[in-house]
């Protein structure tokens, strides 16, 4: 088998850099992990898009590569807000732990 | 066989400094490692014949976003996360379960057996403003999606400016 | 001037009340109120305008009388039911005494109700009354007939409780109208009973007659048991041809169940007494002369049907007599002068009832148009007692108002005497006629005439009673108040002297002993047919010896009636004018009756809203509780760590996605 | 085109009211008058106009369903008089609000369109899934006008009346869910092909969650928990239109989406024709204990419609005018009662029955219309009331004297409470000041021609029962179109299609092959009285003399071919059907 570079390793790529994405998202407590882990997973996920829209034949491989820069604005998007809740709720809380953030339960 | 050995090294550039980010201990060490990720997978996209998006990925991300971020941690300078533990009970769940769910999804992967297409278009500028912008297609395409994000990005803005000013505006008064 | 058309007669008074109620409406906001000239004028106008419309029918009327249809009223399937008039001998002598005693009264009213704040708004209802009271008696189907029934009881609600600010005249009208209601469902349910037995179309009084002929022609299953019959319908719903005689008997019965509530008979009597709230006027043309007869009406109309179902015959008969009895006593007991004229109209409408439960339609209907007169006018003398009396309606606070007030005075003694059957008068024809034909009826016969006579003298004692307590002797109330005695206004004695002339003079027209029997011939194409169904005693007595026995009845009960107070020094009287003690007992064991359904209704009312609404809450909150239990529970698991769930909901992912491959993918 | 505007308009209108004056009632009252008058006549002409439906235009499609879902409207004489109540009753309900919720009432004629257009949808949807997707729109207007417009306890009191409504119809969506993803589309026809295809069990756990939904709105016995709540603290505009167009979607869904599609099960309807009655007795019986005018009016309504249920479910030939008759008075009155109740509140501030009282003297035209309206919910005969009561009762009496004399009993107390409550208004000794809004002469006329509409039905009923024609050949093969397992001969349809309760040997025969199956090959003999149920079932559904008579004919001449055939081997005939 010729050492060529193979839509296989793009997606196995993609998932591991989405696999620590989550767990920076999810087990570090510093709402800016949080943040840089939800970023790190929607660029895993991106990547996955691209890899996959090279799999496919001509007209049909546009699709996945147009779809990453919408995913680019909404995480842009998210970020915006999301720090500016940081800001508030530091404003408020004097702590960026997010396990000090529970407005939301009842 | 070139590109193999590219996308190995960018891969592995990637995938380590993700790494650095989860187990850096100030937020700005780890907004950094980011950094390297964001621009390594650029260059990956590159790789791939997208090289519009890895320009985007560079400008937005590494440039707007994490910047952003930076200066956010550096304006509350409250990133110092000494006092809570890098790794908690939570963890014990999370990193197997994130672990197990990759390795399960790897697994049905590499059995699917997906392989290139030999004609896919390469993602250049020309292309994808093209497809972005044609309003000559049938049904609405991208162009209402693309002025909805803008309206998205506009909203959030506000959204954001809002919400920031708002709090000031309560500290003034409390000053006084 | 021959065809004019049916539709005018109510249409008159109809006019009258919705210009009435309008003029009431407007002028509601202004402090002075309307010209009473102008209302007055009006709501006499239009009642005699109907009455001339009447009049001139009358004379014109063919035989068979006047059939009209106006149009469809209900068509649906399963029912089609027209707007038709019928203009026959009994529609037509109903409605001459209607429209002209309605007349009358309102001539007499505009005297009575002089100054009251609702001037307009009494003859607005005056107006409306006449238009119910008028469809009731001049449709041609039952179910025009009932919309007329519920029209008058909605009058008399409106009426009795004219005065509606004290509470007590308002329960009144309410009594009279729920007991009156509940007679009403048994009109109802015997038209829906007459719709399955023979469709919709049988609701028209002539088809119902063909109908009813038809049947008796086949004949019927003779023995066949009511009640086991009723039963089986009740549960199963169906009816066999062979039943139907059992059926109509039900019909007939919850016909006579309405008649009851109409006509205050047992057990629906409690309304009439209460009744007394209203306006004098209003008793005398509704309660005394006009609505409550029409159960009698009602009877005669469906004559044909009755006479088939002679059970049912056997059960209006005791009722009458019962009522007449009971009334009678309890009108003994009275002070009130209204309330013994009250008990006094309900024992003669058992006179009425029990000559129709012998088949003697006629008579009773002329029982009917005498007592109209001679009880109209002595509401009106009564009435016209009160207003010189400032209101006074306690007969022991009168006496000697003869000399004050001789017109009304000689009007009462007039109409009394008709009332107790002194000979010539209309009360001893029509009363004598209905004890003839109760003799006469079967083999009860002579125990009904028996209780006829008794009742009869108890009728010459309480009102004799009457008479000398307000007329004889001396004043026995206040000075102050003797010194305000007067005679009533022209416009209320014109009427009383007319209404009294008729109380002498209507018993003529069928004068059964002399041999003038112009009212039997007169109403023979209505009911003569129906009479002539069931046997009737063949043994022949001489009406001269039951004219003599009517009279001596008479005489005695008067004679009573002097003896006990006419010398008697009568005490002044304190407190209310309500019988006291077993007399109240007697007065009003019915109110106790309806006292205990009342209770029970009540207590029903309550169980339902104390317990099976709380049940029904209950079961509300269980669920609710549950839900929200269940919810709190869930909700612990929300912990405060956002991190652990989403590290939970990963696992859960994760299970999922094991799950998927173990099973192969989705199905 | 005047469909869709009653539907969709009321929408744009409720937007368009954003655009007028928040402060100033008068600006934004005379706006909102004029669209309520241009949807009231739009309905009036739509009752004028018969039977009319629109294009079936594909909407969107439900994943697991095998058609899509249809924007299909369909007029018939009960939905569009039931238009008429909803748009007539929002007339008179915006010309009450504009002094009693003075500042918000633009908010409040934007809510009121807003429940009108969802009422209307009800009403007109011909498509199931359009339908309940009104039925449950409705809810949400209602809930918000009353927590924002309600008395004190209002916040409870839409919390109630929206979770009870929404909960009561999810058994619905399921089923309906279910029901779709068996049939062709939403359409009626295809639904009732469906249903005759599924075993017994399942339909009748179909026909439960159906009726779960509609007893719920009605609302029938035990299921009325949120009922008097919800109408005594809505503001009582509101409440004269939930009472009087909004529950009638509940007997409307009886009516229309029950009855047609379900095979008769006798014991199901049965059970609910007592229910029906026993909820007319439980609110006469808690009317007359009310102390709180508006429930008494509550439980008044309750009872009422208790009877409109028992009656639909008599199934008898008198049924579907009694019935629409009933509803079409009720809803004039009880709103009429409710609007006037709605100013008695405004006048005195308090709605207790105990601190009320002695109004005729000081506002004699109030009282008068009061006691006026209160006579006519009598069911005095004149009224429309009567006809529809009496009517009711007949067809009660189909089922038995007994159903008959409890609903007698229902009349009885129902004077009973209505007098008790006129007492306890207007009459007797004044016990409250007046001191807020008299009643202005734009609402006392406009519910005084209620009054005068009511006695005009009364007198002359035709005019409502005469529209009635529920589903013509025309409307029917418009749904055999959407229906692909049909061949789309209106005979045929007819005979499987719109009454397929009343053939009881075809549900039987027709479960393995409806397409196929010709009425022919029933089995057992019709029996003269089989056919006379099915005649009274066939007019119960709105089918015209004629049409009945023709049916009947069909169906007898093929009866005897069938017997006719019979003498054929049967071995032949079975080879020859495969």
């Amino acid at each position: 088998m010729e050492m060529e570079l193979q839509a296989m390793y793009v997606q196995i790529l993609a998932l591991v850099i989405f696999a620590i994405g989550i767990i920076v998202a999810v087990s570090r407590r510093n709402v800016f992990f949080v943040l840089m882990g939800v970023e790190l997973a929607l660029n895993a996920v991106n990547l996955s898009f691209v890899g996959f829209a090279k799999t496919l034949p001509a007209d049909l491989s546009i699709a996945g590569q147009i779809v990453p820069l919408f995913t680019i604005a909404v995480a842009a998007a998210e970020a915006c807000v999301g720090l500016a809740m940081v800001i508030m709720i530091f404003r408020n809380r004097e702590s960026v732990d997010s396990n000090d953030f529970s407005n939301l339960k009842g | 066989m070139l590109a193999l050995i590219y996308f190995i090294i960018l891969g592995v550039i990637a995938v380590g400094s993700a790494l650095c980010v989860l187990l850096s201990k100030h937020p700005l060490y780890g907004a950094l490692s980011l950094v390297v990720s964001m621009l390594s997978l650029a260059g990956i996209y590159g790789l791939l014949g997208s090289p519009f998006i890895g320009v985007v990925q560079i400008m937005v991300y590494a440039g707007a976003i994490i910047m952003l971020l930076t200066f956010v941690i550096m304006v509350l300078n409250a990133g110092r996360d000494s006092k809570t533990p890098r790794f908690d009970k939570v963890s014990l769940f999370v990193i197997p379960a994130a672990i197990v769910l990759a390795g399960l999804v790897g697994f049905v992967m590499v059995r699917s057996g997906i392989a290139f297409d030999a004609t896919t278009l390469r993602g250049s500028v020309k292309l994808t403003s093209e497809t972005l912008f044609n309003t000559a297609q049938e049904g609405p395409g991208y162009f209402v999606l693309f002025e909805v994000i803008g309206l998205l990005l506009l909203s959030s803005m506000g959204a954001a400016v809002l919400m920031a000013k708002k709090r000031l505006g309560t500290d003034n008064e409390e000053e006084k | 001037m021959t065809n004019l058309p049916l539709w005018f007669i109510p249409l008159f008074p109809l006019i009258g009340c919705i210009v009435l109620g309008a003029i009431a409406l407007i002028s509601s906001g202004s402090k002075k109120g309307p010209s009473e000239g102008f209302v007055g004028a009006l709501s006499v106008l239009f009642p005699a305008l109907a009455f001339a419309s009447v009049v001139l029918l009358s004379f014109n009327m063919p035989e068979g009388g006047i059939r009209a249809t106006l149009c469809n009223w209900i068509d649906i399937p399963m029912f089609k039911v027209d707007i038709g008039f019928l203009f026959d001998a009994l529609s037509r002598i109903m409605l001459l005494f209607v429209t002209g005693i309605g007349t009358l009264i309102a001539i007499y009213s505009i005297g009575y109700m002089h100054g009251d704040r609702g001037f307009a708004r009494f003859f607005a209802y005056i107006n409306l009354f006449l238009f119910s009271m008028i469809v009731l008696v001049l449709s041609d189907s039952l179910l025009l007939t009932f919309l007329g029934w519920e029209g008058v009881g909605l009058c008399s609600y409106l009426l009795i409780g004219f005065w509606n600010h004290d509470i007590n005249n308002c329960k009144a009208a309410n009594k009279a109208f729920i007991v009156n209601r509940v007679g009403d469902i048994g009109f109802l349910l015997g038209m829906l009973i007459l719709c399955v037995v023979g469709g919709s179309t049988i609701l028209n009084y002539d088809a119902l007659t063909s109908f009813i002929s038809s049947i008796a022609a086949g004949g019927y299953a003779e023995g066949a048991d009511v009640v086991k019959a009723f039963f089986n319908a009740l549960f199963t719903g169906t009816f066999t041809p062979d039943i139907v005689v059992p059926i109509l008997s039900i019909a007939g019965l919850c016909f006579f169940i309405g008649c009851t509530g109409k006509s205050a008979q047992i057990p629906l009597l409690t309304w009439l007494p209460d009744a007394m709230a209203g306006p004098t006027p209003v008793s005398a043309l509704i309660h005394a002369a006009t609505m409550v007869t029409s159960g009698v009406y009602l009877l005669a109309r469906l004559s044909t049907m009755f006479v088939q179902i002679p059970v049912i015959l056997d059960v209006i008969t005791w009722v009458g007599l019962l009522t007449a009895f009971w009334a009678a006593v309890a009108g003994l007991f009275q002070n009130d002068i209204k309330k013994v004229l009250a008990y006094s109209t309900v024992s003669q409408l058992g006179y009425m009832f029990m000559a129709a439960g012998v088949a003697a339609f006629d008579s009773s209907i002329f029982h009917v148009f005498t007592h109209a007169f001679f009880k109209a006018a002595l509401f009106l003398g009564a009435g016209a007692v009160i207003h010189s009396l400032a209101g006074e309606q306690d007969m022991r606070k009168m006496g000697g108002l003869l000399k004050k007030t001789p017109v009304t005075a000689c009007v009462m003694i007039f109409a009394f005497l008709a009332i107790v059957g002194f000979p010539g008068f209309a009360g001893f024809w029509s009363k004598d006629l209905i004890l003839e034909r109760l003799y006469m009826s079967g083999p009860m016969g002579p125990f009904f005439y028996v209780g006829g006579l008794l009742t009869a003298v108890i009728t010459a004692v309480y009102m004799g009673r009457l008479i000398v307590l307000t007329f004889f002797g001396s004043y026995r109330g206040s000075k102050e108040s003797e010194a305000h005695i007067h005679e009533a206004p022209a416009t209320m004695l014109i009427p009383m002297v007319v209404l009294a002339f008729g109380a002498v003079f209507a018993g003529w027209l069928w004068a059964d002993s002399m041999g003038i029997k112009y009212f039997e011939e007169m109403l023979a194409p209505v009911v003569g047919a129906a009479q002539a169904v069931l046997p009737h005693n063949a043994a022949h007595v001489n009406p001269m010896v039951f004219a003599g026995l009517g009279t001596l009845a008479a005489l005695f009960g008067m004679g009573i009636a002097w003896a006990k107070w006419g010398k008697a020094r009568i005490p002044a009287a304190k407190g209310s004018s309500a019988p006291q003690g077993k007399m109240a007992t007697w007065t009003f064991f019915w109110d106790y009756v309806h006292g205990v359904v009342v209770t029970v209704v009540d207590a029903i009312a309550w169980f339902v809203d104390n317990f099976v609404d709380k049940i029904v809450q209950f079961a509300q909150w269980l669920v609710a509780s549950i839900a929200e239990i269940l919810g709190d529970g869930v909700a612990s698991f929300q912990v405060r760590k956002v991190r652990l769930q989403i590290a939970l909901s990963l696992a859960g992912v994760v299970a999922l996605v094991i799950v998927v491959l173990l099973t192969g993918g989705l199905i | 085109m005047l469909l869709h505007l009653l539907v969709l308009a009321p929408f744009v209108a409720a937007i368009l009211m954003v655009a007028t004056s928040k402060e100033d009632p008068k600006s934004s009252s005379r706006l909102a008058f004029l669209f309520a008058i241009a949807f009231f006549g739009m309905s009036i002409a739509l009752i004028a106009g018969g039977n009319q439906s629109t294009e079936a235009i594909e909407w969107f499609r439900i994943p697991g369903a095998k058609g899509p879902v249809y924007y299909y409207l369909y007029s018939h004489g009960l939905g569009a008089w039931m238009v008429l109540l909803s748009t007539g009753l929002s007339l008179v309900a915006l010309i009450t609000a504009r002094n009693t919720t003075c500042k918000n009432y633009r908010n409040f004629a934007i809510g009121i369109f807003a429940l009108m257009g969802a009422m209307n949808g009800t009403f007109l949807a011909a498509d199931a899934v359009l339908f309940f997707f009104f039925f449950e729109a409705m809810v949400i207007p209602a809930a918000v006008l009353i927590a924002g417009f309600g008395g004190k306890d209002r916040a409870k009191a839409a919390m109630t009346f929206a979770i009870y409504t929404l909960v009561g119809s999810a058994p619905m969506m399921v089923a309906l869910w279910y029901l779709i993803s068996q049939a062709d589309s939403g359409v009626l026809l295809s639904l009732v092909i469906a249903l005759q295809n599924m075993p017994e069990g399942v339909q009748t756990a179909i026909l439960v969650c159906f009726l779960l939904a509609f007893m719920v709105k009605t609302p029938i016995f035990p299921f009325h928990g949120w009922q008097a709540i919800s109408y005594s603290e809505a503001p009582a505009p509101l409440s004269a239109i939930l009472t009087g167009a909004m529950s009638k979607a509940g007997v409307f869904g009886f009516i229309a989406w029950i009855i047609p599609i379900f095979p008769v099960n006798v014991s199901v309807y049965n059970t609910l024709m007592w229910l029906g009655l026993l909820t007319a007795l439980y609110g006469a019986l808690m009317a007359l204990r009310a102390t709180d005018a508006k429930k008494l009016l509550a439980f008044s309504s309750m009872g009422h419609l208790g009877l409109a249920v028992a009656g639909v479910f008599s199934l008898s030939e008198a049924m579907l005018p009694a019935v629409l008759v009933l509803l079409v008075a009720h809803g004039i009155s009880a709103g009429a009662q409710f609007l006037l109740m709605g100013i008695g509140e405004r006048m005195t501030g308090t709605r207790e029955l105990d601190k009320l009282g002695g109004l005729a003297r000081v506002t004699p035209v109030f009282g008068s219309l009061f006691g006026f309206v209160a006579i006519l919910a009598l069911a005095i005969p004149g009224t429309a009331g009567f006809v529809g009561e009496f009517t009711v009762l007949l067809s009660l009496w189909d089922m038995g004297p007994l159903p008959a004399l409890v609903a007698g009993l229902c009349i009885i107390l129902s004077a009973a409470y209505m007098l008790r409550f006129v007492q306890k208004v207007i009459f007797g000794e004044q016990k409250c000041e007046v001191t807020g809004t008299r009643m202005t002469a734009l609402e006392g006329s406009s519910i005084g021609i209620m009054g005068v509409l009511l006695l005009v039905f009364g007198m002359h009923p035709a005019f409502i029962t005469n529209a009635l024609h529920l589903f013509d050949d025309q409307a029917i093969e418009a749904m055999a179109k959407l229906t692909n397992a049909l061949p789309a001969t209106a005979d045929e349809v007819d005979e499987n299609g719109a009454a397929p309760s009343s053939i009881p040997g075809v549900d039987a025969e027709a479960d393995e092959n409806v397409a196929d199956d010709n009425v022919a090959d029933v089995a057992v003999p019709m029996t003269e009285e089989d056919f006379r149920q099915l005649d009274s079932n066939l007019a119960a559904n709105g089918f015209s003399e004629e049409e009945r008579a023709n049916l009947i004919a069909q169906l007898k001449a093929m009866e005897a071919e069938d017997s006719a055939e019979a003498a054929a081997p049967a071995a032949a005939e079975e080879g020859g059907n495969k």
